[in-house]
């Protein structure tokens, strides 16, 4: 090990607090270049360390990694804190939204070419929130990812189907041109 | 053997003018402004050369600094009276916006180094998926109903319509060096002349500019001539077929 | 306050732990029904603690909140494991940016005119990644979009308030300006 086991203990930690998901022991290692052996030590030093200091968060081993994790008794405050921010939408996430409903399938690119602007980090929240997914690959060079909506889109706007988007009054075109894409999807 | 010609590029007018001011050590309170234009416009001219596209913005500018050049040369009197008594400098509008521009760039470097700092930096990362498991209850889309999608899709359809008829603009477009190839093109085809006024009309601020750049760019290489009956009559433009001035009219006087 | 300081800086510490974004002393205060006195004695005092114990990553204040954050030490490590930022902003975005910062709210026709070109790509780009956003709309013919920075504009440049703006500094009158703009913003 390169690092004096503080500073080791110190980067794990920093992974540890920058990963949503558990970190395999094979993760931490291929970054670190740290051994196993010496990992799962350190990993046991932080457990016991946050123990002792009666900290707010544990580290625990979940499905197959370590992570972070609060105690259930916490729950109802972090209910408090997290339901509102996952039950809305930012409007460029409404915005993709309403593009990717209305002409599914599509690809990122053609997104962005509606919107004028790129569209990375909406499209994430909205993958995220299992709002749309990946319908395939398009046959165009780079075979770029097609995206549409989910059946939990569906349920959550109340739709027992695409068809039952309301179509649209003003540009009969615009009609004509989203229907056919929709039933063609 | 090819030569690379590199050429820097600038975030606009503002900024190629206070590059100009800076590699040349010039006083911005006291800006040579003759030298300052034909440096200007020297590169404007080396930008075409290369098939640099820069936007009309910088046409505008060029046009700008020939207005001050143009009043600066005004004796003094003149141009108190035609500013009802007042002296004020011709530069000084630029001046300030110069000195205001300036601010902002060097604001944008701080925030650049701001950027880089923070860049080392990183924060808790929480999964929304993961949360969702934890926490299933919530509705991803809150209030939101169909009507809100389809409302978003509309604006967003006239946005774009908006957009294309924008983008249908020769705004960007016209290019001195376009501009230049059409110009000799309908000039040619009007062997009696043709009224500069009638080159201008009707179109944007822009692309006025943009026809005037080219029309001197023009009379500078000698491709065409520009003549008038009277003082302050309407100019007529001709094509210089090389032959000589006989090819126009006599009662037009040189200008 | 109902509970010993220890178990409120553990729930501090867990609210801490699920949060992505900067909390501020009023969403802790409406989720904890702490008075704010107490809550800023609990975070300095949590801020003390992983100084103290020299742990992987810091409590800092930033964007109007708090937040763990990092230290930039260990930024090659993490780098390898969360995905890529998005890259680093252009020389137009970031002078569009700073008009806005200073002058906001600014309309697009006033930050075209401080720059003397236009700036719609620029304005698209800043949009998109949440670093502006609209502010209303300006009391003028036209009545245009107004623009202004937003938190993630503080979190972005590690700025814990828009008064902690770099200051102005060669010609006073300028900065006076700026500051009373920004204090009425």
């Amino acid at each position: 090990m390169n690092l004096f086991p503080a500073e080791g203990k110190r980067l794990l930690e920093a992974l540890l607090l920058c990963s949503a998901e558990p970190l395999t022991l094979k993760a931490l290692s291929d970054i670190t270049e740290f051994e196993s052996a010496e990992i799962l030590d350190l990993l046991a030093a932080i457990q016991a360390d946050y123990q002792q200091q009666n900290r707010g968060f544990a580290l625990t081993e979940i499905a197959g990694g370590w992570m972070f994790a609060t105690y259930p008794q916490h729950a109802p405050y972090i209910e408090k804190l997290v339901k509102p921010r996952l039950s809305s939408l930012s409007q460029a996430a409404l915005e993709v939204l309403s593009i990717v409903a209305y002409r599914q399938p599509i690809t990122r690119a053609e997104i962005e070419e509606i919107r004028g602007v790129s569209c990375d980090s909406s499209l994430g929240t909205l993958l995220d929130r299992g709002l749309i997914d990946e319908k395939g690959r398009k046959d165009a060079p780079g075979r770029p990812i097609l995206f549409g909506t989910t059946t939990d889109f569906l349920k959550y706007f109340g739709l027992s189907s695409i068809k039952d988007l309301p179509a649209f009054s003003k540009t009969p075109d615009e009609e004509d041109a989203a229907t056919q894409r929709i039933e063609e999807a | 053997m090819n030569y690379q010609v590199v050429l820097p590029v600038f975030e606009g007018p503002m900024d190629l003018l206070l590059h100009l001011i800076d590699t040349n050590e010039l006083d911005i309170y006291n800006i040579p402004i003759a030298f300052i234009t034909s440096q200007y416009i020297d590169y404007l001219n080396k930008a075409e050369e290369i098939d640099l596209t820069l936007s009309g913005d910088f046409v505008l500018m060029a046009g700008t600094l020939l207005t001050i050049k143009a009043r600066m040369l005004l004796p003094k009197r003149i141009q108190a009276e035609a500013d009802e008594g007042e002296t004020d400098d011709p530069r000084d509008e630029l001046v300030e916006k110069l000195l205001e521009y300036r601010l902002y760039k060097e604001k944008a470097a701080e925030f650049k180094a701001l950027e880089q700092s923070q860049s080392r930096v990183f924060f808790r990362e929480v999964d929304d998926k993961t949360l969702l498991q934890l926490f299933p209850a919530p509705n991803p889309v809150g209030k939101l109903t169909t009507d809100d999608l389809t409302r978003t899709f509309m604006q967003i359809l006239e946005s774009l319509a908006g957009r294309e008829k924008f983008i249908q603009l020769p705004r960007d477009t016209v290019t001195i060096q376009a501009q230049i190839l059409y110009l000799l093109k309908i000039i040619k085809q009007q062997p009696g002349g043709i009224a500069f006024r009638s080159l201008l009309g009707g179109d944007s601020l822009r692309t006025m500019v943009t026809t005037f750049m080219a029309l001197l760019e023009l009379l500078h290489r000698g491709k065409i001539w520009a003549r008038q009956k009277e003082s302050f009559g309407e100019i007529y433009i001709f094509y210089n077929d090389q032959n000589g001035k006989e090819a126009i009219p006599n009662e037009f006087v040189s200008c």
